[in-house]
Parts: C-alpha cells; sequence; structure tokens
C-alpha cells in the first residue's frame, strides 16, 4: 500500500474534525484518532521501508500546484505527530470537557484537529508556498489552543507573546522562502545540496526555525505558552509542535548547502540551549513552566547532534556525524514520548489539586500513584538515566561527540566543550527532575488542596500508560527502531544511508534490559527481605523532631538553590524578603520569582524603547491641520532632494 | 504684452504680501479676491485675439473668485462675530518675511528653469510658485479657519497663474472642469465652514483637535 | 459603450437617489447600480474591449486589473449599507445614497482617465463627493475630520494640479503640443523636458500620495477614517486610494518612458517604506479600533507603492495586492462598525470582551485581522510575499528587511489591540447597548462574504484575474 | 553464558572486596590519630547485622523508599561490572561504555535520592540538594577525565582507554581524579562521614531515616562506588593492560590501596570545608582535568 492512501485517509478524517469538533465530541473523538492512525501508519509505511512518497497534481492552490512529498525524515515527525495527537485527544475528553468549560471545550476540538492538519501538511509540503501556509495555519491553531482558557489574563498574555513571537519566526521565514524562490526561480522546495549560492539562507532559517524551536535566546514564548495553555495542548506544543522548528532546521540543513560556520553555531546554540535552558528549568517553582524549559534543554540536545552531524558531513561525512544525527533524530521520538507523558502527568495533578505550584504540592503519590510513578518513569527517562529511553538517544549524541573529539582536527574543538556542557546538563536534569518528581509526589502534602487530591481517570491514564509503554519499549530494544533512524538520516545525508546499526547499540539494547530487569528484581528482593524482616511504621525520625510538619519540608526553591545560585547572574531571581527580626519576630517571609531573563531584560526594555519611539511618533499626530499641512509640504520637499540627490550622477 | 501681464502679476505678488501681513481678515479676504480677479483678467491679456473660451474661463474666474466666494466667506465671518486672526501659529512678521523671502526664492528658481522663449521674460512662474508660498504659509501659520480657506485660495491663484503657461494648449473640457472642480470645493468648503461654525460655535481650528493619538 | 455605462450608469443612479422620494427604499438604489456595475466589470474584465490609443477613457488593461476590484466592494458595501441605512433610520439617507454613487461613477471615472487634466478631475470629484459621506455621522468630531480631510486632501489635489501643468509644460518645453493624454505623453518619451518631468514626478507623487494616503501625507487618514462610517470607510480605503494609485502609476509610466525609471523607483521605494515605517510605529500604540484600520491602510497603500517600485513582478503582486487589501480591508471596516455600535465605544479604555457581545463581528474582525497582516491562505499573505521576492531578485535586499520588519511591528500593534477589544469580559454599559444592536445577517454576511473573496483570491486566484495583472504589467514593462 | 560466567566471578570480587575500603581508611585515620580505632572488617558485621534487622518506615515513605536504594545498588554495581579488571579485561567493553558508566551512576544517585526525598524531611532534602547540586561538578570533572583519556587513546571503550598509562598529564589526572573520588564519596574535605551534626551532612544525611536492609544496601553500594573510583583513578594512571596477569593485578591492588590510604590521610589531615568552597575545589578537579585534556590533545597533535 502506498502510503498516500492512510495519508489522504488522515487528512479527511482531519477536515471532518475541525468541522464536527465543535458539535459532536464522540465523533469528533472517533475522526481525530482515525486521522492519527492514519498518520502514523502512512509514516510507519515509509520508515518500515516502503519507498519515498511522492505525489504531484496539477490542481493549484495560491499560484502553485500541489507537491506533496513523505520522506524518512517527515516520516519521523509524522509518527510522533500521529501518536501526540492520538493520545491527546483522548487525554483531552478528560482533562477539557465539554462539562467544565462549555465554552472553551468545542472550539478545542475543532482547534485541535487543524492543529494537528497543519502539522502534518508542513511536514509533507514540497512546496515553499504550500508549507508556509501550513506553517501559520498551525501556528494559529496553537494560537487559539494555548488561549483556550482566554478569560484569564496570564493566559491571554502568554498567547500574545506566542503569537507575537512565533510572527517574528515566521517574518524571518518568508524572507527564507522568498529568497529561496527569489534565487532558485521556483517555490518548490527539495535536495538544492549543489547551489552554493543558497548556502547564506541557512541563517535565516535558523532565526526563523529556532524560534519556533525554542532555541535559546529565542526561546522566550515558550515557558509561558506551555504553562498557560491546557496540559494536553501544553504536550502537542512541546512534544510536536515545538519539533517542528527542529524538522525545519533539520530538512533545509540537510537538503540546502549549509555555510561553514553553520556546524560550528548550531552546535554552540545547542549546547547554550540545553546548558541555560535546564539551569532555568531547575530554578523554577511552577511545575509546567519547569518541563516548558526542560524543552529548551532537549531541544539543545537534538541541535547539538544536529550540529555535530553538519560538522561530521562537512568534513567528509565522519562516521561520528551519522551518530550524532542518529542521537538527535532518536531525541525528537524521545523527547516527544516523554514530555507528552510528563505533561499529561502535569495536568494530572493540576486537575486533582488546580494549582501548578510546587511549593503547594507534595505527597501526591498517596493519592495518585498511577500518576506518581508514570510521572517519575517519564522523569528518569527525560534526566537521560539508563535504561529508560532519554538515555539512549543521549547516549548516541555524545558518543558522536567524543568520537569527533578523539579524531585530531578542528571538529573536536566544537565537540569536546559540546559534550562538556551535555554532561553538566545532564546532571542539572537529573537535580531538576529529581527535585520536581520529590517535591510533587513525595513527602507530605503542602496544602490542603494536595491532600484531597484524587486519581485521575482512565481517559486520562490510558495515553499516559501508552506513552510510558513506549518510552520503555524505546529504551530496552532500541535496535527495533533503528531503521527508522537509520532511513531518516539517509534522508539527511544520502552518504549516510544504510540499515545496519552501530556496533555499540546492538550491545546496548541488551544491556539495558539486563539493567532493568535487575532492578525490578532487586528491588523486590528488597522489599521481599525487609517485609520479612518485619517493618513497623512510624514518624519520619528527622533526628529526632516531635512533631515534623509539612511545612518544614524542603520546598522547590530551597532544593534548586545551590545550582541555582551558580546561575544567578543568568537566573536574576527576584526576591522579597521579610526577614524575621527582634526576639519576638513577627511573621517573616521569604519570597521568590525567577523571571524569564531574556524577555524581562533583555526584550522588555527593546519593547519599551520601542513603544517609546511609536509614542513620540503618535505625538506627531496631534490634531492640528496647520502642521499636518506642514507634513505635506516636508513630504514635498524631502522627495524633492531625493530625486535632486538621485539627478546628480 | 508681456508688460502688461507683469504689471499685474507684480499687483497679485503685491497683494500676496498684504495677505501675508494683515491681521484683519477682511483685508485678507479682499486681498484674495482682488488677486482672483487680477488673475482672471490674464488670459484676455494673453490670447490675442481673446477667443469665446478665454473669454468664458474668465467671466467665470473673475465671477468665483472675485464675488461669490468673497461673498461666502464675509457671510460666515459675520455669523461667527470674528473679523481678525488673534494668534497666529506664524506671527505676521515672520510671515511676511517668509513671504518675501520666498518671493525673492521665487525668481531665483525660476532663473534656473528651463523656459520657452516666448515665456522668459514674464513673471508667470516666479508669480505662481511665490503665490502657491505664501498659500502654504496662510495654510500653515493661521489659525481661523477662514484663513486658511484664503491660503488655500490663494494657492490655487498660484497654481491657475501657472496653468496660464499651458493655455493654448490646454483643452476647454479640462479647463472648465478644473474650474468647476475648484468652484464645487471652495462652495463646500463653504459649507463645512459654516457646519463647524454651527457645531463648535468658533472659527478658531484651535478648538478643532479632539481628533488626535 | 459599456466602458461609459461603468460611468454613467451611478452617475444616474445618483440623479434618481437625489430625486427618490422613499427614506426606506432608497438605499436599495445602492446594490441595484452596484449589481449592474459589478456584471458590467466583470463582463469587461472577463472581454476586455480594445482600448483606442488617443481616447480621454478607456478601459485599458491597468483599468481592468484593478476596477473590478472596487466594483465587487462596492457591490459588497451596499448590500452592507441596506441593512446600515436601516438601522440608522433616523437620518435621512439622500444625501448619502447619492453621494456614494456618485462616487462610484467618478471613481469608474477616474479609472478610466487617460488624461492627466481628466484624471485630476476625476479624482477631485470623488474627494468632493466623499464630503457628504464623511460627516454622516453629523457629530463635530465628523465636521473636524471632514475639515481635515478637504484641506489635506485639497492642498494635496492642488499640487498635482500643479504637477500635471508642470508635466504639460515638460511636453511644450521639449517641443510637443502639450497633449496630457498619456498615449501622447510617453509617445514624446525622451523629448520631454527633463527638469519639468522630474518636477512634475515629484508634485504629482506627492499630490496623488496624499489621496492615497503615504506618510507624511497621511494624517486626514485616521481622522477621516475614523469618524466615517464603516462602509465609507471601506470605500475610501478600498476604492478612492486604489485611483490615486493607478494615478501614480500612469506618472511613473510617463517618467519612466522620459529615461527617469530608475528615480522614479527610487522615490516610490522611499516613500512606501517611509510610510510603512509611519504606519507601523503608528499601529504599535494606537488605542482606537477604527484608527487602526486607517494606519493599517496607510501601511498596506506603502506596499503598493513598494509594489509599484520593483519592476514586473512586483508590478503584479502590486495588482494582487490591491485586489486582495481592498477586499479584505472592507470586511474590516464593515465588522468595526459592527463592533463599534454594539460597545458605544473605540478605544480600548471603553471596549473589551466583544467576543461575548457580538460573537460573529468580533469573529470576522478577528480573521480579517490576521487577513490583513498576511497571515495564510488570505489574499494578502500572497501578495505581499510576492512583493518580498520580486524585492530579493530585484536586489533590494534592505529594503525587503524593513519591509518585514515593518510588517512584523504592525502586526504586534495590530493584534494586541484587537485582542484586548475582543478578550475579556465586556463592560456593562456595553452589554446593554449590545441589546439594542443585534448582529443580523444583513450586517454579518457582506464582510463574512469579502473575507470569503479573499481567501479564494489567495488560494484560488481565477485565470481571468491572473491574465489581467498580467496585461496591465506587460502594459507597463513591455517584455524587451 | 560465557558472558555471565565471566561476569559472576567479578560480581563476586566486588561483592566482597568493596567493604573492605571504608575499614582501611578508618584505619588509617586511627593510626594517624593515634588511636587502634574499628577493625578494617567492622563494615562486614554492619552489613551483617543491618541485613538483619527490621525496618522502621515513615509514614510518609511510599515503597519507593525501599526501591530507591535497590535500584542505586544495581546501577553502582552495573557500573562496576563495566570497569575493566585490568588483566580480566571488560566484560561486555563497547565503544562509549565509559559513558554508560557515568550514567549508571547518576542513576545511582537518582535512586539514593529518591528514596531520601520520601520521608519528607528537611534534613534529607538539604542532603538531596547538595548531593545533586555537586553532582553537576563532580560530573564536569569526570567527564573531561574521560575526555582526556579518549583523547590519548584515540578510544571510547574503558577497555582501551584504561589499558596504557597516561602520559604525560598523568599526575593532572589524577590529582583531578582524587578530587572528585572524594566529593563523589562524600569523603573529607566535601562532607565527614563521622560527623553528628546534620547541617554539615551530604550523603549521611540522606540516610538518616534508612534502617534494616536498605541502609545494608546502601552502605554497600556507597562501598563499592569507593572502590570503582579507585580501581579508575589507578587505572588510568598505571598501564595495567600492558602488564602480565599477575603484576597487573599486584599493581591494581597496590593502587587501590594506595588511593584508599591517601584518602585516609586527607582524611585525617584536613578539615571539611565550608559549603561555599566545596564549588571552589570542585572546580579546581575540574581544571585539573581540563588541562589534562589540553595535554592529551597536544601530545595527541
Amino acid at each position: 500500500m502506498t502510503p498516500g492512501v492512510p495519508l489522504l485517509f488522515s487528512a479527511a478524517c482531519l477536515l471532518g474534525g475541525v468541522v464536527c469538533g465543535p458539535r459532536r465530541a464522540r465523533t469528533w473523538l472517533a475522526l481525530t484518532l482515525a486521522g492519527a492512525a492514519g498518520a502514523l501508519g502512512a509514516a510507519l509505511l515509509v520508515l518500515g521501508g516502503a519507498p519515498d512518497w511522492e505525489w504531484r497534481h496539477g490542481f493549484a492552490v495560491g499560484g502553485e500546484t500541489l507537491h506533496f512529498r513523505l520522506d524518512g525524515l517527515s516520516a519521523l515527525f509524522l509518527a510522533l505527530l500521529g501518536l501526540v495527537a492520538g493520545t491527546g485527544a483522548i487525554y483531552a475528553q478528560e482533562y477539557w470537557p465539554e462539562a467544565h468549560y462549555p465554552a472553551s471545550a468545542p472550539g478545542g476540538r475543532s482547534w485541535w484537529c487543524g492543529l494537528v492538519l497543519g502539522m502534518g501538511l508542513v511536514l509533507v509540503s514540497a512546496n515553499g508556498l504550500h508549507f508556509l501556509i501550513a506553517w501559520e495555519l498551525f501556528t494559529v491553531c496553537a494560537f487559539f489552543l494555548i488561549t483556550l482558557d482566554r478569560q484569564r489574563r496570564e493566559v491571554r498574555k502568554a498567547g500574545w507573546l506566542y503569537l507575537a513571537a512565533s510572527h517574528a519566526g515566521t517574518v524571518c521565514l518568508f524572507a527564507f522562502f522568498a529568497t529561496l524562490a527569489a534565487r532558485t526561480g521556483s517555490w518548490e522546495i527539495g535536495p538544492l545540496r549543489g547551489r552554493l549560492d543558497c548556502a547564506p539562507l541557512f541563517w535565516l532559517a535558523l532565526a526563523g526555525f529556532g524560534v519556533k524551536a525554542g532555541l535559546f535566546p529565542l526561546h522566550i514564548w515558550l515557558p509561558a505558552a506551555h504553562a498557560g495553555a491546557p496540559s494536553h495542548v501544553s504536550a502537542i506544543l512541546s512534544a510536536v509542535a515545538v519539533k517542528m522548528g527542529v524538522y525545519g532546521l533539520i530538512r533545509f540543513s540537510g537538503w540546502l548547502p549549509a555555510p561553514a560556520a553553520a556546524g560550528w553555531v548550531v552546535t554552540g546554540l545547542g549546547a547554550v540551549s540545553a546548558l541555560f535552558g535546564i539551569a532555568f528549568a531547575l530554578a523554577q517553582n511552577d511545575l509546567k513552566r519547569l518541563l516548558a524549559y526542560c524543552t529548551v534543554e532537549n531541544v539543545g540536545i537534538i541541535l547539538t547532534g544536529l550540529g555535530a552531524a553538519m560538522l561530521g558531513a562537512a568534513h567528509g561525512d565522519a562516521p561520528w556525524g551519522r551518530l550524532a544525527l542518529a542521537g538527535a533524530l532518536l531525541h525528537v521520538w524521545n523527547h516527544g514520548a516523554v514530555k507528552a507523558l510528563l505533561f499529561f502527568g502535569a495536568g494530572s495533578v493540576l486537575h486533582a489539586t488546580g494549582t501548578r505550584e510546587m511549593s503547594r504540592l507534595g505527597g501526591l503519590w498517596r493519592a495518585m500513584p498511577w500518576t506518581a510513578s508514570l510521572f517519575a518513569l517519564g522523569a528518569v527517562a527525560i534526566a537521560g538515566l539508563p535504561p529508560l529511553n532519554g538515555f539512549v538517544s543521549e547516549w548516541l549524541v555524545c558518543l558522536g561527540l567524543f568520537d569527533a573529539a578523539t579524531r585530531p582536527g578542528p571538529s573536536a574543538w566544537a565537540a569536546t566543550p559540546a559534550a562538556m556542557v551535555l554532561a553538566v546538563a545532564g546532571a542539572l536534569a537529573l537535580a531538576t527532575f529529581a527535585k520536581a518528581a520529590a517535591i510533587v509526589f513525595l513527602g507530605a502534602a503542602r496544602t490542603r488542596s494536595a491532600e484531597h487530591a484524587h486519581e485521575c481517570g482512565a481517559l486520562m491514564r490510558g495515553p499516559m500508560l501508552a506513552l510510558a509503554a513506549l518510552c520503555l519499549a524505546l529504551g530496552l530494544a532500541p535496535v527495533w527502531f533503528w531503521p527508522a533512524i537509520a532511513r531518516a538520516a539517509g534522508a539527511w545525508n544520502p552518504a549516510w544511508a544504510g540499515r545496519e546499526p552501530p556496533a555499540p547499540l546492538a550491545i546496548l539494547g541488551p544491556l539495558q534490559g539486563m539493567l532493568a530487569l535487575l532492578a525490578v528484581a532487586a528491588a523486590a528482593g528488597l522489599w521481599w527481605k525487609s517485609r520479612a524482616n518485619g517493618w513497623r511504621r512510624g514518624l519520619t525520625w528527622d533526628c529526632g523532631y516531635a512533631h515534623p510538619s509539612a511545612r518544614m519540608q524542603y520546598t522547590s526553591g530551597s532544593f534548586a538553590g545551590i545550582a541555582a545560585g551558580w546561575f544567578g547572574w543568568l537566573l536574576r531571581p527576584e526576591r522579597r524578603i521579610r526577614r524575621p527580626r527582634g526576639p519576638l519576630p513577627a511573621a517573616a517571609s521569604w519570597m521568590e520569582r525567577v523571571p524569564e531573563t531574556v524577555l524581562e531584560r533583555v526584550l522588555g526594555p527593546a519593547g519599551r524603547a520601542l513603544l517609546r519611539l511609536s509614542s513620540a511618533a503618535r505625538r506627531l499626530q496631534h490634531g492640528r491641520v496647520q502642521a499636518y499641512i506642514l507634513y505635506v509640504v516636508a513630504g514635498l520637499l524631502a522627495v524633492g532632494t531625493l530625486v535632486l540627490l538621485g539627478g546628480m550622477p | 504684452m508681456n508688460e502688461t501681464t507683469n504689471l499685474l502679476i507684480g499687483i497679485a505678488m503685491g497683494l500676496n504680501l498684504l495677505a501675508l501681513g494683515s491681521s484683519r481678515l477682511p483685508t485678507l479676504i479682499l486681498a484674495m479676491s482682488a488677486q482672483g480677479v487680477v488673475l482672471g483678467l490674464m488670459p484676455l491679456l494673453i490670447v490675442e485675439p481673446p477667443d469665446w473660451r478665454v473669454l468664458l474661463v474668465a467671466v467665470a474666474t473673475v465671477a468665483g473668485k472675485g464675488l461669490v466666494i468673497p461673498h461666502l466667506l464675509r457671510r460666515a465671518m459675520r455669523t461667527a462675530h470674528i473679523d481678525r486672526e488673534v494668534e497666529p501659529f506664524i506671527g505676521f512678521v515672520p510671515s511676511l518675511l517668509l513671504g518675501a523671502g520666498g518671493t525673492i526664492a521665487a525668481v531665483a528658481v525660476a532663473r534656473t528653469l528651463p523656459l520657452l522663449p516666448e515665456h522668459s521674460g514674464s513673471l508667470l512662474v516666479p508669480g505662481s510658485l511665490a503665490s502657491v508660498l505664501t498659500g502654504f504659509v496662510l495654510l500653515i501659520g493661521r489659525a481661523k479657519a477662514i484663513s486658511q480657506v484664503c491660503g488655500y485660495l490663494i494657492l490655487e491663484n498660484g497654481i491657475y497663474l501657472f496653468g496660464l503657461l499651458l493655455i493654448h494648449s490646454t483643452p476647454l473640457l479640462v479647463e472648465s472642469g478644473i474650474l468647476l472642480d475648484v468652484t464645487v470645493g471652495v462652495f463646500i468648503i463653504g459649507i463645512i465652514v459654516d457646519r463647524i461654525q454651527r457645531a463648535f460655535d468658533s472659527l478658531d481650528t484651535r478648538k478643532l483637535t479632539a481628533l488626535r493619538e | 459603450m459599456k466602458e461609459l455605462s461603468l460611468i454613467i450608469v451611478p452617475l444616474v443612479g445618483a440623479m434618481l437617489a437625489a430625486a427618490w422620494p422613499g427614506n426606506r427604499t432608497r438605499p436599495w438604489l445602492l446594490p441595484l447600480v452596484g449589481l449592474i456595475h459589478a456584471a458590467l466589470s466583470c463582463w469587461l474584465l472577463a472581454a476586455p474591449p480594445a482600448a483606442p490609443l488617443g481616447a480621454w477613457l478607456a478601459f485599458d488593461a491597468l483599468t481592468r486589473a484593478v476596477l473590478p476590484a472596487v466594483s465587487l466592494l462596492f457591490l459588497v458595501c451596499a448590500l452592507y449599507g441596506v441593512s446600515y441605512l436601516r438601522v440608522r433610520g433616523e437620518r435621512s439617507n439622500r444625501v448619502f445614497v447619492t453621494a456614494l454613487l456618485a462616487v462610484l461613477g467618478l471613481l469608474s471615472a477616474g479609472h478610466q482617465a487617460r488624461h492627466l487634466g481628466l484624471l485630476w478631475i476625476a479624482t477631485e470629484a470623488v474627494t468632493l463627493a466623499a464630503v457628504p459621506l464623511l460627516h454622516f455621522n453629523g457629530t463635530p468630531r465628523a465636521f473636524e475630520a471632514t475639515w481635515k480631510y478637504l484641506l489635506i486632501g485639497g492642498t494635496g489635489i492642488a499640487l498635482s494640479l500643479l504637477g500635471s501643468f508642470c508635466l504639460g509644460y515638460a511636453s511644450l518645453h521639449g517641443g510637443g503640443v502639450g497633449d496630457l493624454t498619456f498615449t501622447a505623453l510617453i509617445a514624446q518619451g525622451r523629448g520631454l523636458s527633463r527638469p519639468w518631468v522630474l518636477a512634475a514626478w515629484v508634485l504629482l507623487l506627492v499630490g496623488y500620495g496624499t489621496k492615497m494616503g503615504l506618510a507624511p501625507m497621511h494624517t486626514w487618514k485616521p481622522d477621516a477614517y475614523g469618524e466615517a462610517p464603516g462602509i465609507v470607510g471601506a470605500i475610501l480605503a478600498g476604492g478612492v486610494t486604489t485611483v490615486a494609485f493607478t494615478a501614480i502609476l500612469r506618472v511613473r509610466a510617463v517618467v519612466s518612458a522620459a529615461g527617469e525609471a530608475a528615480m522614479a523607483d527610487r522615490t516610490l521605494l522611499a516613500l512606501g517604506l517611509f510610510s510603512m515605517l509611519v504606519a507601523a510605529l503608528m499601529l504599535l500604540g494606537t488605542r482606537d479600533f477604527k484608527r487602526m484600520l486607517a494606519y493599517s491602510s496607510v501601511e498596506h497603500m506603502g506596499i503598493l507603492t513598494i509594489g509599484a517600485a520593483l519592476g514586473a513582478a512586483g508590478f503584479w503582486a502590486a495588482m494582487f495586492h490591491v485586489w486582495a487589501n481592498s477586499l479584505t480591508k472592507g470586511a474590516l471596516f464593515m465588522s468595526a462598525g459592527n463592533l463599534r455600535r454594539a460597545a458605544g465605544g473605540r478605544t480600548t479604555d471603553e471596549v473589551c470582551g466583544m467576543a461575548l457581545l457580538t460573537p460573529r463581528s468580533a469573529a470576522i474582525f478577528v480573521t480579517g485581522m490576521f487577513a490583513v497582516t498576511a497571515c495564510p491562505p488570505f489574499g494578502p499573505f500572497f501578495s505581499e510575499l510576492r512583493v518580498v521576492r520580486a524585492a530579493f531578485e530585484t536586489g533590494h535586499g534592505a529594503a525587503a528587511t524593513m519591509f518585514l520588519t515593518c510588517l512584523l511591528f504592525a502586526f504586534f500593534g495590530l493584534t494586541r489591540l484587537v485582542f484586548a477589544i475582543v478578550d475579556g469580559r465586556p463592560r456593562r454599559t456595553a452589554r446593554t447597548a449590545g441589546h439594542h444592536f443585534p448582529e443580523t445577517m444583513g450586517l454579518v454576511l457582506p464582510p463574512l462574504a469579502l473575507l470569503g473573496c479573499s481567501l479564494w483570491l489567495g488560494l484560488w486566484t481565477p485565470g481571468v484575474l491572473r491574465d489581467a495583472w498580467t496585461a496591465a504589467a506587460s502594459q507597463f514593462f513591455p517584455v524587451k | 553464558m560465557t558472558l555471565i560466567l565471566d561476569l559472576l566471578p567479578r560480581f563476586a570480587l566486588w561483592f566482597v572486596l568493596a567493604p573492605l575500603l571504608p575499614g582501611i581508611i578508618n584505619k588509617v585515620k586511627a593510626w594517624v590519630a593515634g588511636r587502634r580505632g574499628p577493625p578494617v572488617l567492622q563494615l562486614y558485621y554492619d552489613l551483617a547485622r543491618l541485613w538483619r534487622k527490621g525496618v522502621v518506615l515513615s509514614t510518609l515513605a511510599s515503597p519507593g523508599f525501599v526501591f530507591g536504594p535497590a535500584v542505586a545498588w544495581v546501577a553502582v554495581m552495573g557500573a562496576a561490572l563495566l570497569l575493566p579488571l585490568g588483566p580480566a579485561g571488560g566484560a561486555p567493553g563497547f565503544r562509549g561504555d565509559m559513558l554508560v558508566l557515568i550514567y549508571l551512576l547518576a542513576l545511582a544517585r537518582f535512586g539514593t535520592a529518591w528514596a531520601a526525598m520520601e520521608t519528607g524531611s528537611a534534613f534529607e532534602g538539604m542532603g538531596v540538594a547538595r548531593e545533586v547540586s555537586y553532582a553537576v561538578l563532580a560530573e564536569a570533572a569526570l567527564i573531561t577525565a574521560m575526555l582526556a583519556l579518549c583523547v590519548q587513546t584515540g578510544s571510547t571503550s574503558l577497555a582501551a582507554m584504561l589499558a596504557p598509562a597516561a602520559g604525560a598529564d598523568a599526575a593532572l589526572l589524577a590529582a583531578g581524579l582524587f578530587v572528585v573520588l572524594l566529593a563523589e564519596n562524600c569523603r573529607v574535605p566535601f562532607d565527614d562521614p563521622n560527623t553528628h551534626l546534620e547541617l554539615t551532612m551530604i550523603h549521611e544525611v540522606m540516610v538518616l531515616d534508612h534502617s534494616g536492609p536498605p541502609l545494608a544496601v546502601i552502605l554497600h553500594g556507597a562501598s563499592v562506588k569507593l572502590l570503582l573510583f579507585a580501581l579508575l583513578l589507578t587505572e588510568a594512571v598505571l598501564p595495567v593492560g600492558k602488564l602480565a596477569p599477575g603484576v597487573a593485578a599486584a599493581a591494581l591492588a597496590g593502587g587501590v590501596l594506595a588511593v584508599t590510604v591517601g584518602a585516609g590521610l586527607v582524611e585525617s589531615l584536613l578539615a571539611r570545608l565550608a559549603f561555599r568552597r566545596v564549588p571552589l575545589l570542585l572546580t579546581t578537579a575540574f581544571l585539573l582535568c581540563l588541562f589534562a585534556l589540553l595535554m592529551a590533545w597536544k601530545g595527541g597533535a
């Protein structure tokens, strides 16, 4: 079967979903699931070995005839899209039901299908104009999804920020595609590796796609949007929408010749994103903001891999480049699955307690054992710990970097610091997720709402279980997924096509399996032994405090304090402290907020300067007609001067 | 004939200065209408012998600019009970200086422009430029709506003067169309001035600044 | 004959309206005439008549490429106007309907004029005919806006008259007979006297630029658009400005024939970019959503001007943009009018929560906002992207960068303002006003139809339009 | 099958020998202080006793309180098995196994941290916060050391990396790794295993609430980790891969013993650092490793 059939089916179902979304929730769910399954099916067909699907039709949209293409690279992202779209749709049934959100739930369903459709079209478009249409379609749909809860001011602000930042990126893409079209004479996009004059365009793509990908320092929109959006939306945003930016970068770095410095810059930006993203994540108190910053980190890891791959490609298609690229591509999947799982988990917590602030949570494992254990699994995976999937891809990327570092040559100079930064970022990620999982789920409940939490229902649990299973599978049997990765890598650089997995990956799988098995066995054994020895329950000893109270627990701020302090120059936390004074101190308090530094310290002042300029310009429109006529005269003189100056040869 | 036309144009330029220097609105209106009449007579001098179409244009101009429009403006002035420009944006002395300087500059600029031999000795181009400039100074520098209308009309006079360069080649249809448009335009301006007087109870454009950023 | 009917039918309609006795039935003349006009112009679009060379009035390629857009816009506005005037039943609409029809007739004349003087007459007449439309509301603010419109517009139009004379003199001085038809002027070409051509270009550009609303001559626009009824704003922004634009294009052709194409393009580009910059800065801070539309119009006039400066491809894109902008802007003006009346205010200080109060108009307004800021798949996206591409093709990278930056800033301003109005909870006073003003089909369907047209234009630009634009482009940029 | 046959004896070796090291350190400290000190085998006794004891569980704790130590122990053991034992070589031995080793240590850290956080105790939270934070710097130093070894040998497999001796940079590497060893194993000057002031502890404070078999597993895991680092340091510096099996075994044992004694001496002679000075020392270790890397590069080029 050609992949076109499920794709067409999928598009039809999603269109149906857009139409019937507002009215019929059940039909919508069926259609969305069918659409997601269709997309997934098409992607798996291609990844499984079917030839690239290419389809042209004389029918013109916007003056350009239809041209679609599904190759290994787009199929890789399409599979992720199908997965998250389906699970998210199910999750939303319980998380954002009509009964609680009568105003926004119906619209939300249509936007969801629109978003999925838009992203799908981005992936299969082989025409720049259509690519841009689909790009903007999904951007706008995502905006309306982020602002589903638009009665809340913070959500509206976050939505606008997203829209504005996205548009800034889109404008770069306008320039990118327009220049590309101007240079090649056609809107068609495809492999142009020989057109060396197109190489500088990569910088435009980097800026345009970098905004969407959340590359530091273009990530400004990301935390607020992810935190404010409903959790199923956050999940698809982080798992897939952000990856569209990554897709664009990978796609066009593969199709266009890259400038000489591109590999260096991408590696550097990736490493910086990874480090700073996770530093910000560690300092957050808002669970969903933490996850959002963690997305910045993971995109950084992916791009570090991509940058190394570009360096490798530039240095005679070095094999280590292939390793790094494979790691980056696999990390796209891994991060997608894990981050969707984590956002679903965070949504479950939010649903049960009504707050995202970690300092108001705690001890949730008792009420929500499923959510707690699945979130823990996700935390281990995203921190890149064996035996789960996050480790496999990070390991591949690092291996590529290490291999590059051991070869003499200039690329070693890029790979070595990148490897070190990734290691540090990994350690910080561990701290971040130890904190997130522990503060939220372990210990005692810090507030009443946390005390009275409840476990989520089957419709929310099911998608989480599915994603967790996928994480396990990706971690324990990476070799199964290798052909897909190899296919995508071959689409990026034909020199790296080839299905045989790199030798160490074949060993890593069984090793991880053994490790998992042993861990489970050891855990069970220790559990059994402890029980056999006899146990009794008592208050936390804590060196003898008689009345440990929930407020004495370490909070997210105190947990992150040490490491966040090292990044104080970057994070610039705002503190409001009332210290206890005197022998009988009044109430003391400590409030800390970690601002989005780039947004509030850099773009904020720049924006205010722009607004000042604007208000200066607006003062010229002061209502006196005499001055207006003076402006006409001034215009006359200016044009006259221009003509006179131009007249002089 | 150049001497006579130049004399008339000289008078028109003098009237410009009168319009710039006077604080009294009746004087301003008078200067404007007198200029209109003077210019209206010009085609009769330029085209020899004057044919019926030139006659028509001349009569229409004199009637429009010399009679109808001044009448409208005087009426508006009377209903608004104003006869003075009190606080202009550009004072009278600076206006005069600007006007005089502008006139000199107009003569200077006109010298550099390439002209047909039959126009080379004429004051048509400098006169036209001087009037346009005067019109702009009045439009920019005066606060009363009536003064601005006068300024606009002086601007039109200047353009009319320039149009005389083309009097041989412009077809009647175009000429009369232009004339009609100008007349209707001024008529409508008159109506709006009247409406403004009723709506704001004043003709001071300083009060017309509600629409702003 | 059909060409002349385009002018005569609306003018006859205007006379009929002036004489028509019934205040309730008179508005139906608008769609009637609009329909005839649209049918005629579509017919002419599909089957263009031969344009005689020396004629003063002709339906040439440029007219064919632009006038049907105006016609279509007018038809939809007329349909809206019927419902609108029913809402405003308390006022006599005799002058309004008459003037509106006269504007249509004069616009058609202006578009077809191939004589500089005639073009000037038509433009001036349109300016004057629009005056009663502007102060239809009869408020002091409306009179103030009209005053400014008249004075600034009058100044501009006077300058363009001076420019026309200069061009005539250029012909005389160059040894011609002073024939002001474009055909003759272009034929004289390099024979035109260069200094006078340059002077004429400056004056005509600034003069018609004032009419078009290019910065810094745009100052009348926010006042006029802000105070006029939405439908008038739509016709001013989508119709009257296009006459001025085509006038500039025709003059540019003369200047180009005189060998000054590079200079003309440079000034057009500078003026267009400056307009975009000013509009973007204004949009960033303005708080009044009707004035916002005016500034957006300034921005789009800048885009047209830039397109006109970028050779054949840019010209083609500009033709496209005339259509896209007219139709989209029309939808915005109408829905803004609905919002304005339902909310009883116009600034963000007074208005919010319109999505709850008038959901349909608000949805159209938001969609139109996205459309007009070049979000696909609406028309403006395609046209603006083509302008950008043309800029890169002709090596104007810096101009394209500035163009895109201005677009971005304008987007910031527009979205901020629009969402401030649409989101949130409506104020109590506005809620009661909303009950007096239900969204009837007649007030919602026309803007929706325009948006539909904009969408259709973008996604499936009809072949006949492409042909028309190509023909216009090849008329002005003959293939060497 | 051969793999398992190969792994089993090594596992036994690690399992049995590891608890010896803390005993040696304590003995050294006692000698320096002029005391007799606890027997070298003290930890064995402790472990055996703990293994038989009952467990007190905090009312707040979930099953993760018990699972955490188990996972951590498996991870440390796994990491240990990846390390080649000189002549015995690395059992699986594949490219990139040194990264697996580092990440397994991280997993172990996650396990113990998780278990500590279970109790909701402020002290344990404090310990975990310190542990995971200082690990960031320690890991930077460790990975740099690994990079230096990789660059030197041109390989990313532990067996190949550790076979030859480190070159000119051996001293730098040894110093850096030694500091990392002290930090990762919570020895003086980073932590004081013998202190009773909870506010100043890292590792010990994390296990405050553990008891019985879980505590035994934690303590055993800690000793394995100590041995692992000692061995890593030794193998990085000595050319064990190039020696005859017997000599190599002796060299290894001697090296480990020297490192252990060194740790004991440091512990006797130095006081615990103030916490705000800890990052400084770790950064110094990182810089030492970085210089080693640079020298390795220079040697390679």
